[in-house]
């Protein structure tokens, strides 16, 4: 039964990838690509948060951290040195997942608000090391000049449709892997830990490696998100390390549902497009974001996805009440 | 009944979805001392909660003083002359004795000022000495003492003391029992919930037995006394 | 069962979401340019300042006819100073509204990420904000159709090196403070004047430099630095709300009596006009200033730009985005076409008449796609109108001899 | 780095004095906006990311005030009671809905309320910076304490800090309502069953809360300069603070501000590029450390 | 079966449990009582490894698990239940129970298997219908009845195949028919299952009802053991917890 699951959300990833790719045929704006090419990153990123908050019940204040390092790692190593694009990446998430586990050491420690200021604190102190390093970073106007070398098996990803089709697959086997997280064992234990820490404690599981383990691999997930903003804006800047990223990932996910494994991805949606809406509407976009933001959070309680399947008859979401 | 001040009908409380308390009645009338007898999870402390307006009833009514005040909040409860002795006390711990009895001064329901803080301490000389100390440095009995102390300073009408006697050891009970043997003199009115039911023996004059959230028996003290059947089956062996 | 509803729900719901805004629309009459810029934040006022110069130019060329005969449409977009948001800004402009042209009014950092987009995308784009010079004078970072309306962080320097000297060697001052933003700009500023500075006036030395944080809300502890180490001058390279903070914060301790003050971004209004008790006899560069050009087109043009912008004080970002706003007029017209390519051979090393020169033409240098002649210059300040006294404009020789040693000491000649 | 020059500084008493004062002045403002932030949460286990936003408006509000009246006083009282009303406003409409509730909701909900208003500055006051000048009768001299600056308008402000800061400790000590507070902080079910209206209470914490940020806003007008967006170095900042000192205690938050402020005036001297990083540092080990701060109780 | 020795524990200078010393043997049924505040429930945690002992042994089927931390104690046989019913109420009861089961199997760091893995919903099935709660096993069990989750607390405990279970109040908070619901369910439990079984009750009546002998804590200390009968018959115990019948005429 587990396989045919597996199987099932493969050949459903695989149509939609097939279906993302087929229309710019039918819709040639570029503004299309860029919004899936934007969403794809973001949600990876927001996807992740949710890992640890909807699904462990760890608020991270600072999840930023791993998405800035992985734009910031992936794009220096194209740059500086002469490794091959894939390889670049499999090394940036090697770096992020070294960093998540120190960092994750010191953090997890800690619970509730504690973890989400020293998680918040982690990212500020990233963000200040990023812009006080001028030399390797370029400080605060960020790394210049583009990624070069943006060729892989003569796919060139510097063209915008297949950096749009690249995006998508990412996005795409990123949810997959994922959701399979969620449906192992070990997603099981998240979710037990989020319930009751102490009850798992006295079934066996070692708390602290798991909770650790899954900081790891949320931190992996957000670089890989982080990597494909970067190949985006070729290049790297100090605002995809800042707080503020951090606070779009939990806007994201808080709007898109804690509860469901799309919730995140629907929030992202949500979020760019109020973001290429009210931004092309009005200069006040703090104002209207701020006020929608207030409708939700006060009117609807929970994510859209949650409040849908709540409706459909679905079970309560689990994550925040 | 005219001097009635309380009166509890056939209350039902749940916690979540189960049920503790199934039609609990109990009546108390002016000047009296009243004791709600029972064992450990019978139901009497979610009995008081109930009262204070802490757990309000699902079903049934609570009226004070002529008022319907079922599920009001536990201020209201209060402002309208009810005082509220938890069953583990609840004193500030990081207050000082007096700083604990000036939080709850506050004129009585009719404007009476019965319990000025001079004669909160001349009625309990303990806390003279200790009204510098701070409440969480103090003894069972005297965190007990400070309880009930701090109820009289809002001048209540009424008192409810949850288990004043759990815990503590015999002397500290014995004194205890004293004070609210004078409190009974003075004509204040009590409702008092117990497992003990020797330590009622001087003081309530009626008692109400309760048994996994039903009242089972209603008597005077004295004919609970002499009810050896209900003592053995409700209250001990 | 729960997960099959969710994904159905969303399958449903985001082709919905997304179909409609991406319709592709077709390219339409009017000529649109797309001009992005800060319009949020603390330093929103840049922005709408620099919409401020470029709309009177687009109403004036729209009523004589258009261009080519067709209207301009300008859309205006807010990146809020986002590098990557004005990279996605820039290309939605071009991708989905269709402009043709972009207007690029970003600082520093918006304006390097809306380079690449413009390397890949082709169009004909205008910087007119970026002052920091290797956006154009760097070969690497240099972009066919891009190009830059604005006055350059070198050239200040240089200008501010030789006034700075002359005053220093005057005064004799040779114990100099800096306290500039720690950032690129302020950093890169700060290294370029002192070494213009010290190019004209070797003996100084640097006794104390200080890097307080952009928007920092306190400078006192820097301003007491400064003090300790007791140098005849300071240069500041803060700004706007920064410098005017620096300003009341260092009246508190009589700073400006204590020392000879040089800090370039005073020359701006609304700096002069906001900061209350203006300390008389810093050294300002004039970023922009109706009393420079003293000349009665830069006059009208400073009065047209108040009775259009409800009586606001036109910045030096208004200035950079209406010669902009010309230059892409001249750019198009001499071209014949909005065409990236064609248009961008038009502007390479095209002159336009301008208020803002003391020779009354700017012109598009061909080599580096950078603006040059325009009007620059020191002066002093005092507490009323017209705020900076005694302009110095620079010697261009002088600019462009200095220029091209710098450029060939950075490898990029 | 420039161990040479703290050196210098520490062992040279013109330094000293000038230092510490501008280390002071930077903290006590600081510990202003720091205190009702602490206070909101030890009593009601609300962090309020809005904090810096009463800063913002409180200074704004004294800005307008001055201008209007001329009169520094009445502009910086008007900042205080500003955001005292603004408090409650925000208690009662908004965070109240969220008591309880995860931290990310009351992040989000706080968060909007930052954006709402730092677009109300900006369509209420402009988009550019505003300046309220030094007030005619603070525009005097400095004078100078063994060699050491000191402004007059400083030493004010000092002393009003501490003056402020001085009553809100007794007040939370040995007035009645403190008291109270300080045991709702603790133990709110039994305070209510005592007869005090919990619900208003949180109100008034939320009304001192704000007004203190309003204060620290309209007091520190004079000598910064007002932007929309401005109170959000100063909600980090106190945030540092906070933690530092541990979350709920007053007498933690004026000790980790003054630090804080002398850390950032000596710091400069010293660390001229890394003051911020420090401080981030510091309150990474202070939290991994002792959670609770120097003074805080940990909350379970 | 559990060998206890001079096991003590201090909570800031003051003794919770001191110096208690008490077997259980293989098979029983045994009710811990005592007055609040006797250190009941503080003497399971220290048995289950919640806190560390500050003294004394703990000798599980021989073998030394004093100071081990709970998963260590859990994986040797030794379940437990709790006084607040402890279990995952965003998971379904067939959930909670797969959830426990995959945990003991050690599959809980497991990353390549969905869940549950082969033969985890059967026994899942298994240990509901233990306990009565095979038709609840789709239900969500943060809405099941307060009596059916302080089962499910039961079952999770029993998943782990203990061979000692632990109970802390099985009927706190229930209603006077739950009670002896949940009641005949431990005991037929007890049989059917042929565990050690210890349990802290209040009500006497459940206590001398069903307990095949009786341990008596008071003030931390152990005050009596033995049957039923020989507790009943105990003076010490009599005077300090279960009260003299004749005693109020001493007062």
């Amino acid at each position: 039964m587990g396989r045919a699951h597996t199987l099932r959300d493969i050949a459903i990833g695989c149509l939609v990838v097939a279906v993302l790719a087929a229309i710019p045929w039918m819709l040639p704006g570029k503004a299309f690509q860029d919004f899936v090419i934007r969403c794809a990153s973001m949600a990876l990123f927001a996807t992740s948060l949710n890992l640890l908050v909807g699904y462990t019940g760890l608020s991270s204040f600072g999840h930023g951290l791993f998405y800035g390092l992985g734009t910031y790692s992936f794009a220096l190593l194209m740059q500086k040195t002469t490794v091959s694009l894939p390889l670049a990446f499999l090394l940036t998430l090697l770096i992020s997942a070294a960093t998540a586990v120190v960092v994750g050491a010191i953090c997890i420690r800690l619970r509730l608000i504690y973890f989400a200021f020293v998680t918040l604190a982690m990212q500020m102190l990233a963000h200040s090391v990023i812009i006080s390093w001028v030399g390797l970073t370029g400080g605060d106007q960020g790394l210049q000049g583009g990624i070069p070398r943006r060729v892989v098996a003569g796919i060139d990803l510097g063209n915008q449709y297949n950096l749009y089709v690249f995006s998508a697959a990412m996005l795409v086997i990123g949810l997959l892997l994922m959701r399979h997280i969620v449906a192992t064992t070990f997603g099981t234990s998240l979710r037990m830990i989020r319930d009751n820490e102490t009850r798992a404690a006295f079934l066996g599981i070692s708390v602290w490696r798991v909770k650790l383990t899954v900081f790891v691999l949320a931190a992996v997930f957000a670089s890989a998100g982080g990597m494909v903003m970067s190949l985006f804006v070729s290049g790297a800047y100090p605002e995809l390390i800042n707080w503020p990223i951090s606070g779009d990932a939990i806007f994201a996910i808080v709007m898109g549902g804690v509860g469901s494994f799309l919730g995140p991805t629907v929030g992202t949606m949500i979020l760019l497009l109020l973001n290429d809406v009210v931004t092309r509407q009005t200069e006040y976009y703090g104002l209207a974001l701020g006020i929608i933001i207030l409708l939700f959070a006060l009117g609807l309680r929970r994510g859209v996805l949650d409040f849908v399947t709540e409706r459909l008859g679905g079970r309560p979401a689990g994550g925040i009440h | 009944m005219s001097d009635t001040v309380l009166s509890v009908e056939a209350i039902d409380v749940f916690y979540g979805a189960s049920q503790i308390l199934f039609g609990v009645g109990l009546e108390v009338r002016q000047g009296q001392t009243m004791a709600l007898l029972g064992r450990n999870g019978a139901g009497k402390s979610t009995t008081m909660k109930a009262i204070a307006g802490l757990a309000p009833p699902r079903r049934g009514q609570v009226v004070f003083r002529g008022q319907d005040v079922t599920g009001r909040k536990p201020y209201v409860m209060a402002r309208q002359g009810l005082a509220y002795v938890p069953e583990d006390r609840q004193v500030f711990p990081d207050h000082s004795v007096q700083d604990n009895l000036v939080i709850a001064a506050k004129k009585g329901p009719a404007g009476q000022d019965d319990w000025p803080l001079t004669r909160i301490y001349d009625v309990f000389p303990l806390l003279t000495r200790l009204k510098a100390r701070v409440a969480g440095r103090l003894s069972g009995g005297e965190q007990q003492m400070l309880a009930i102390a701090r109820a009289l300073m809002g001048n209540p009408v009424m008192l409810l003391l949850d288990e004043p006697s759990e815990g503590l050891a015999p002397i500290v009970v014995a004194s205890i029992g004293t004070l609210l043997k004078q409190l009974r003199a003075i004509g204040t009115t009590v409702l008092i919930a117990e497992q003990n039911m020797h330590f009622c023996l001087g003081i309530a004059s009626d008692a109400v037995v309760i048994d996994k959230g039903q009242i089972v028996y209603r008597d005077t003290i004295a004919g609970l006394k002499a009810n050896r059947e209900v003592r053995s089956r409700y209250l001990a062996m | 069962m729960r997960d099959r509803v969710g994904r159905r729900t969303v399958l449903v719901a985001s082709a919905g979401l997304l179909a409609t805004p991406w319709i592709a629309r077709a390219q339409s009459n009017p000529i649109k340019i797309g001009i992005q810029s800060i319009f949020s934040g603390p330093i929103a006022l840049l922005g709408t300042s620099s919409r401020g110069g470029i709309q009177p130019e687009i109403d004036r060329i729209n009523a004589a006819g258009g261009l080519l005969g067709r209207q301009i449409q300008p859309v205006y977009r807010d990146s809020k100073g986002q590098p990557q948001e004005a990279a996605r800004v820039a290309r939605e402009l071009v991708n989905t509204d269709g402009c043709e042209i972009l207007l690029d009014a970003e600082a520093s950092s918006g304006a390097f990420a809306v380079q690449e987009v413009v390397r890949d995308l082709g169009v004909l784009c205008v910087h007119s904000n970026s002052e920091t010079s290797s956006l154009t004078a760097d070969p690497k970072l240099r972009v066919a159709t891009a190009f830059r309306s604005t006055r350059q962080g070198v050239h200040d320097a240089i200008v501010g090196g030789a006034h700075s000297a002359k005053v220093a060697t005057e005064k004799k001052l040779s114990r100099w403070a800096t306290c500039s933003p720690d950032y690129a700009f302020g950093r890169d500023t700060t290294a370029q004047f002192l070494e213009f500075l010290k190019h004209f006036k070797p003996d100084i030395e640097v006794v104390s430099q200080s890097w307080p944080k952009l928007g920092q809300p306190d400078f006192t502890e820097v301003i007491t630095k400064i003090l300790q180490a007791r140098p005849q001058a300071l240069y500041s390279a803060l700004y706007a709300g920064d410098l005017s903070a620096f300003i009341n914060q260092g009246n508190v301790y009589a700073l400006f009596g204590a020392m000879q003050v040089f800090v370039p971004a005073m020359g701006d209004l609304p700096v002069l006009t906001a900061v209350k008790n203006l300390p008389p006899g810093i050294q300002s560069a004039a970023r922009y200033l109706p009393t420079f050009p003293d000349t009665p087109a830069n006059a009208a043009w400073y009065a047209q730009y108040r009775k259009a912008n409800g009586n606001d004080y036109p910045t030096n970002w208004s200035w950079e985005s209406a010669t902009a706003m010309r230059f892409i007029e001249a750019a198009v017209t001499t071209a014949g076409a909005t065409d990236g390519k064609k248009a961008a051979a038009a502007l390479e090393g095209l002159t336009i008449d301008s208020p803002f020169s003391t020779t009354g033409k700017v012109t598009m240098r061909a080599e580096d796609h950078t603006l040059i002649d325009y009007a620059i210059g020191w002066g002093t300040t005092v507490p009323q109108p017209p705020f900076v006294t005694g302009i110095e404009p620079g010697d261009w020789g002088q600019i462009f001899e200095l220029e091209t040693e710098w450029k060939k000491k950075n490898g990029y000649i | 780095m420039d161990l040479d020059a703290l050196l210098d500084c520490v062992t040279t008493s013109s330094c000293v004095v000038t230092q510490t004062v501008s280390g002071l002045i930077v903290g006590m403002l600081l510990f202003l906006v720091a205190a009702g932030l602490t206070l909101i949460f030890g009593v009601l286990k609300i962090v309020n990311f809005a904090h810096g936003t009463f800063y913002m408006l409180g200074a704004y509000l004294a800005y307008s005030v001055f201008v209007g009246t001329g009169s520094y006083v009445l502009g910086v009282l008007a900042g205080g009671a500003g955001m005292a009303v603004f408090g409650v406003v925000f208690e009662r409409f908004l965070i109240r809905r969220v008591y309880g509730a995860n931290v990310l909701m009351q992040l989000l909900i706080c968060y909007a309320v930052v954006l709402i208003c730092d677009d109300l500055v900006k369509i209420v006051w402009g988009p550019d910076f505003r300046a309220m000048g030094m007030p005619p009768e603070f525009q005097v001299p400095p004078f100078f304490i063994a060699g050491g600056v000191v402004p007059p308008f400083y030493l004010v402000l000092i002393a009003v800090t501490l003056l402020i800061g001085g009553a809100l400790g007794l007040g939370l000590g040995l007035t009645r309502v403190g008291k109270t507070i300080r045991a709702a902080a603790i133990n709110p079910d039994m305070v209510s069953a005592l007869g005090i209206n919990t619900t208003l209470l949180y109100s008034m914490v939320f009304a001192v809360g704000g007004m203190l940020a309003g204060l620290a806003g309209g007091l520190a007008a004079p000598v910064r300069s007002l932007t929309p967006g401005m109170g959000f170095s100063i909600l980090i900042e106190s945030f540092i603070v906070t933690v530092i000192g541990g979350m709920g205690s007053i007498a933690g938050a004026l000790i980790a501000a003054v630090v804080l402020g002398l850390i950032r005036s000596f710091g400069t001297i010293g660390f001229p590029l890394f003051t911020e990083g420090l401080m981030y540092i510091a309150m990474i080990i202070i939290l991994v450390v002792k959670p609770s701060g120097l003074f805080g109780k940990e909350i379970v | 079966m559990l060998q206890i020795t001079g096991l003590t524990k201090r909570f800031g200078g003051i003794s919770a449990i001191s110096d208690v010393t008490m077997t259980f043997n293989p098979g029983t049924l045994t009710a811990v009582i005592g007055p609040n505040g006797a250190g009941k429930s503080t003497f399971f945690n220290l048995i289950s490894g919640a806190f560390r002992p500050d003294a004394g042994e703990v000798l599980f089927k021989g073998e030394n698990i004093t100071g081990m931390n709970r998963a260590a104690i859990v994986r040797r046989g030794i379940g437990r239940a709790f006084q607040v019913a402890s279990f995952f109420p965003s998971m379904t009861v067939a959930e909670n129970l797969m959830a426990a089961i995959a945990a003991h199997r050690g599959q809980w760091a497991d990353l390549n298997h969905r869940f549950p893995r082969q033969g985890v919903r059967a026994r899942a099935l298994e240990v509901a219908e233990m306990l009565g709660l095979q038709d609840s096993a789709g239900v969500l069990s943060a809405n099941l009845s307060h009596g059916d989750q302080k089962l499910l607390d039961i079952a999770v405990a029993l998943a782990l195949e203990p061979s000692m279970l632990l109970l802390d109040e099985p009927t706190a908070g229930m209603g006077p028919e739950e009670r002896w619901r949940m009641i005949e369910k431990v005991q037929r439990l007890w049989q059917v299952q042929n565990l050690t079984l210890a349990f802290i009750e209040h009500d006497m009546d459940i206590v001398f009802g069903i307990a095949s002998s009786i341990r008596v804590l008071c003030y931390g200390r152990v005050l009596a053991e033995g049957t039923p009968a020989e507790i009943r018959a105990n003076p010490a115990v009599i005077e300090a917890y279960l009260g003299t019948p004749d005693a109020e005429d001493d007062l």
